[in-house]
């Protein structure tokens, strides 16, 4: 059998190491499908042919929930995120909880990040900024790229001394360094929603694995939170 | 069959208001640079609409404003000859020959058009590779083998040298005479007139300021449309005798004229032009003179002509015949209407380019 | 093509046969439009024009957008929606949609540059329109018909935005070079393989872009006659 | 402008403002590659042709890297970056390099349809060929260069994976209508603020199309001096 | 200033290989369609390379494959008149004429050519909305007024009527008489050749099949390049009298000879041709003919012409004097070498397009 995946973009790596083992383990072959969430939404709002969808914003999730695509039920939380702040230069790593932690190469220049009012990883870290009371100060200095990985590159590429991007996407990428860690309770949850589309016979099958040990350990190694 | 035009036509500076019939035969359009005559002939082809008027070849209406009849170009069944020769430049000079052909009623065999046309070795060239007159020739040939209705032919010799043009010219004069295609052409040569033209109709400023038989036009002293130089009568003979050394006896209304061979039957009817610049008039029959041609007539009008000159009009058994001399010349020899007087003319003055069939 | 993994050459693969087909599927509606545009006059005109333009106009995302709401279920092009639904026939589709104005342009202006008096000269020699139009016009344009069509197909080759918007990223299906390419530049350390996949892009359309040049200067030759 | 909002009508000027500069400073470069690809020959003319045309074959966001990297504090380009990183007249950078193989296409087929003959005559009289240019094939292509400049405006208009990844989204900087739009469009329920951005955006970019229609008839009339 | 030329040039299927001098005046190149004369034309302009040779005008080199030297088209300094007019469509005839005049190390005043090509009317218009000829007056006028070394005419007035070319034939003379600009003057016309060549050069596929001064080359009956009727003596005369009838009387070497007013100050050279088929030739001087002109003189040859005629060359105190006749003609008149004759011309056959200053 098949089992279509749509998943968020962001997930590839993670999802790359979890396939080959599932297709072992049950015989199924796995198509994962990779584009931003909200394109991927509407794509299953207007009758995507998949079997699982794995968003990286719950609002998307609601969105395709509300359209009556997501079969009953099968919706849940599979992952979290930590927002952070990287650097292109090197130095230690602070938990952020106040303004004043916020690490120096914050402080001057421009700050990468995905786009503040579409994408989730902007808009979380927008309300991280709003929290800490920033949010006025940065606000100009904010370079938006179109999704959080664009928003990285800014940084390692140097066009940037600092970016707010997900703990997932830091730890893959050598060239920057986490300066700071935003405390949980500055912006609203980081949650991936995962379910099973409307019809699917392979679904839940594939999203139980998802969320079986082996994959946790995946999604761990990759930085996630696994959420039980 | 023939044509009949009548056409209105103005754009900002130009009105073209022009109406005539042209008889089966060849009608010479002409008139000065800007006259009129592209204008015209494009009208006769639908590539320009009239604003009013009516255009037929026989029974066959191609256009008439009042009725709303407008027939598209390609059912007009027309063969043209621009100016510039439009050669398809894709196409290689057989393929533009064969163009029209694939549409035609009749297919005719292209040899024949080909050697008439000294193109054989050409067929294979595109046209980027032809100078202009092998260009020229070739539109010709493409336009013949549509195997049209009615040939409007704009200058199509223009570009061509003489000895080209003598070639081409008799395949005009046999597509007149045989095919029976009425030929609208376009021409500002005279001696290209005098041998095609069974009608001539003269354009200026766009309209028509002379229009009739050739004979008619080209002999009536007062018009004089081709300027000075063209006046000139227009003589009706027959073939009497092909001579062993060369030469070709006409019978004109019982004057016998001479003129290097003219390759046509004994009876033929042949138009001959004779320039009124090049008759040299004589009180009596000459003697001791080279030119061996002598129309003894009798003065039927003297009239100024342009500059220093007389035009005589010399009624003679061969047809009226037209002397453009001197007016000195005319008072010492004391010339005067009722006169007699004979007309000389060397034999090789009357020029075959300049008689046609 | 072991060097670029299964995954890669599907894309490859798929993105060659979608850019072929929008650009052979559309080049007729291209020459006919093109002509339309040159040499008629109707009502409604501009609005074809601008028609035409528009998939240049908009952001790609918001083309692809609409195309997916057009196809769609409740779309007004609903009951055809299944042909093009995510499958690589929509990928084609878009892919043309998004290169038609290039290939119109191209065209167009080859057209307006052919000269009237030899097409007229035809119609005097018997052809009618559609005659003319085949036998003069359309040999006369072959080079800017190439050059459209090239440029179509080179569009089509770096078309991303509505493709992965209209019908995603499936592998195999839609996922063809520019949306694996942008796969690969979400993940981390991905940046090699998108490289990969730019430089094979590059190398496709750089060939038929070469290609054409050639064919154009022999075709220029041959119409010109030189 | 009211009813648009602040934000969409910064973003609005900012468009056309990015565009108009990147068609305006486009163009003569647009005009010489053209005129270098249709008439010299010169070793590496296949090169030219080749670059001129990646930012058409590459996805977008390729295209964006590219300048990223190389107007970047490491890249080739590093010391003129700072005129462009991050500000409106990068997001004309990228709006003019994407739009540049269109405009360059088109001038260049206008320029090959220029009968040399006319070029020639004019050297005759004593014109150099600078001069030549200037004076005859110029004028003669003026509809071909006003297609170019349009075509290129309305794709100007219409940019968005190049901007976006190369200066970023910075309100008021580098917002453009397309990164306004894509914002829209990630939100749930933002279609219909995207609409009205993207029916704006239609209107400007489809004006300038009717604009150079009009003109580019009156153009073509005035040089065929009919 | 001279032209001197030495041109190979090879294409498939044709190979040019030209040499000749044109020294100043008019060098009229002529020769069938196809033969070459635009090559030639357009190598000299710089527009075609020669695959080898050397093209000079007086000091100046313009071209030596030898030497290495090929300057460009826009520093020769040449103006060109082009068998199609080649005007820039998206310029006014006005601009069209100034173009040249831009570049032009010398600014003429625009009136006089404007005036004497008859094209004021026409200065606010495009060339879209010309006639063929009245494009052709500007591409002239454009030329002129480019102040040029030399003049490259490529059939310049093939497209113009009658009136036209008379009109503006007189401006090429006064351009090789006064302003000593050499001109090439390609034409298939054998009254422009007569009229204005001071040196003729044939071309025949490819090659200078005769060159010479014109009235050697046209004089000469053996070499008939442009076909029988183009045979014919050029004079030099002097303007003796203007007569009060409108005759001019000229002086050609002792012979008076009339011919219609010749606007030219008494004494002027003229150079006049006199056409071989247009003299008749009589044993005495004779008596009551219209034909004010008789040249006595004394037969220096006859030979075979083609077809039925013959051609007397006649020695006279005018120079030698051509006279083509029929065979049956000088039989019957018993003409042989040394015996004296005279030639008549009536004096309007010596036309003014056939008389040049
Ligand atoms: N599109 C146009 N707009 C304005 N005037 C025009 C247009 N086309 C032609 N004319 C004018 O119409 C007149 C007739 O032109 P036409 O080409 O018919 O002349 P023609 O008799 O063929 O001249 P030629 O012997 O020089 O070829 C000319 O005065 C010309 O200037
Ligand atoms: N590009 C070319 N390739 C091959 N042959 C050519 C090319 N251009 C010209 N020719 C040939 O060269 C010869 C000379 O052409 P050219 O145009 O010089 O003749 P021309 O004497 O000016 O003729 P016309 O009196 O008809 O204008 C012709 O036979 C022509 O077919
Ligand atoms: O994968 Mo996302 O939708 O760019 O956060
Ligand atoms: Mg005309
Ligand atoms: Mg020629």
């Amino acid at each position: 059998a098949e089992v279509t995946v749509f998943a968020a973009a962001s997930l590839k790596t993670a999802l790359d190491k979890v396939v080959p083992g599932y297709e072992a383990a049950s015989g199924n072959e796995v198509s994962v499908v990779l584009a931003g969430s909200s394109a991927l939404a509407r794509q299953i709002i207007q009758g995507a042919p998949g079997d699982v969808f794995v968003s990286a914003n719950p609002g998307w999730m609601d969105e395709v929930e509300a359209a009556g695509r997501l079969a009953p039920g099968s919706r849940r939380d599979l992952l979290g995120n930590r927002l952070v702040l990287v650097a292109g230069v090197e130095g230690p790593a602070v938990e952020i909880a106040t303004a004043e932690d916020m690490p120096a190469p914050a402080a001057e220049g421009r700050i990468g990040m995905a786009l503040v009012d579409a994408v989730p990883a902007g808009i979380y870290g927008r309300a991280a900024l709003e929290s800490l009371g920033l949010w006025q100060d940065y606000a100009p200095r904010v370079a938006q790229a179109d999704n959080v990985r664009a928003a990285l590159a800014l940084v390692a590429m140097g066009a940037v001394p600092s970016g707010i991007v997900y703990a997932t996407d830091a730890a893959a990428e050598p060239r920057v360094y986490v300066r700071g860690r935003f405390a949980p309770d500055l912006h609203p949850a980081i949650r991936y929603p995962a379910a099973v589309l409307e019809g699917s016979e392979t679904g839940a099958g594939f999203l139980d694995w998802l969320e079986g040990t082996e994959t946790s350990a995946i999604f761990d190694e990759a930085g996630f939170e696994v959420i039980d | 069959m023939s044509l009949r035009v009548e056409v209105r036509r103005a754009v900002p500076g130009f009105t073209l208001d022009a109406a005539f019939e042209a008889p089966a035969g060849v009608t010479v359009l002409f008139g000065p640079s800007g006259s009129g005559k592209t204008t015209l002939v494009n009208a006769i082809a639908g590539l320009v609409q009239p604003d009013a008027g009516r255009i037929a070849v026989g029974d066959r209406v191609l256009f008439d404003s009042r009725a709303g009849v407008d027939v598209p170009v390609h059912r007009r069944g027309l063969g043209t000859v621009f100016q510039d020769a439009r050669l398809f430049p894709h196409l290689t000079v057989r393929q533009n020959l064969c163009y029209g052909r694939w549409f035609a009623r009749v297919r005719q065999p292209l040899g024949p058009v080909v050697e008439m046309l000294g193109i054989g070795h050409l067929l294979d060239r595109r046209p980027a590779a032809l100078s202009g007159g092998e260009r020229q020739r070739v539109a010709i040939g493409r336009a013949l083998l549509s195997a049209p209705r009615l040939i409007l032919a704009d200058e199509p010799l223009a570009a061509l040298d003489d000895a080209r043009k003598r070639e081409i010219l008799p395949y005009f004069e046999r597509l007149r005479d045989e095919a029976g295609v009425p030929i609208l052409y376009v021409s500002h040569n005279a001696a290209e007139v005098a041998r095609l033209a069974t009608t001539v109709v003269a354009l200026e400023g766009g309209r028509v300021v002379a229009h009739g038989p050739a004979a008619e036009v080209l002999g009536d002293s007062e018009v004089a449309p081709l300027g000075v130089r063209a006046i000139g009568a227009v003589l009706t003979a027959r073939v009497a005798r092909h001579h062993a050394d060369g030469l070709t006896e006409l019978d004109a209304g019982g004057v016998p004229l001479l003129l290097p061979r003219v390759d046509r039957a004994i009876g033929t009817a042949l138009r001959i032009r004779i320039a009124a610049h090049e008759v040299i008039l004589s009180r009596g029959v000459p003697v001791g003179l080279s030119a061996l041609n002598h129309i003894p007539g009798s003065i039927a009008a003297l009239r100024d002509g342009e500059g220093p000159g007389v035009i005589v009009t010399l009624d003679t058994p061969a047809g009226r015949v037209l002397a453009r001399i001197t007016r000195r010349s005319a008072e010492a020899m004391g010339l005067a209407p009722g006169q007699p007087c004979v007309a000389v003319v060397k034999s090789v003055a009357i020029a075959r380019e300049d008689a046609g069939g | 093509m072991g060097w670029l993994g299964p995954e890669a050459t599907d894309a490859l693969l798929l993105s060659v046969k979608v850019s072929l087909w929008a650009t052979v599927v559309s080049l007729p509606f291209g020459v006919l439009v093109a002509h339309a545009l040159a040499r008629w006059s109707f009502p409604g005109r501009q609005v074809l024009n601008g028609m035409v333009h528009l998939p240049l106009i908009l952001p790609p995302v918001v083309t692809g957008y609409l195309l997916l709401i057009g196809f769609g279920p409740q779309g007004p092009l609903g009951p055809v929606g299944g042909f093009f639904a995510f499958r690589w026939t929509g990928a084609a589709l878009a892919a043309g949609i998004m290169a038609f104005p290039l290939m119109v342009r191209a065209i167009r202006l080859s057209i307006e540059a052919v000269d009237p008096g030899l097409e007229d000269t035809a119609r005097t020699l018997g052809a009618a329109r559609p005659w003319v139009f085949l036998t003069v016009t359309l040999p006369m344009i072959l080079p800017g018909v190439l050059t459209g069509a090239v440029l179509a197909f080179a569009k089509a080759m770096g078309e991303f935005g509505a493709t992965i918007t209209f019908v995603s990223n499936i592998p195999g299906e839609t996922q063809t070079l520019p949306t694996a390419i942008y796969t690969f530049l979400q993940v981390p350390g991905g940046e090699t393989e998108a490289l990969k996949l730019v430089l094979l892009s590059v190398g496709v359309a750089m060939g038929a872009l070469a290609l054409s040049e050639w064919l154009g200067t022999r075709v220029a030759r041959r119409v010109a006659g030189r």
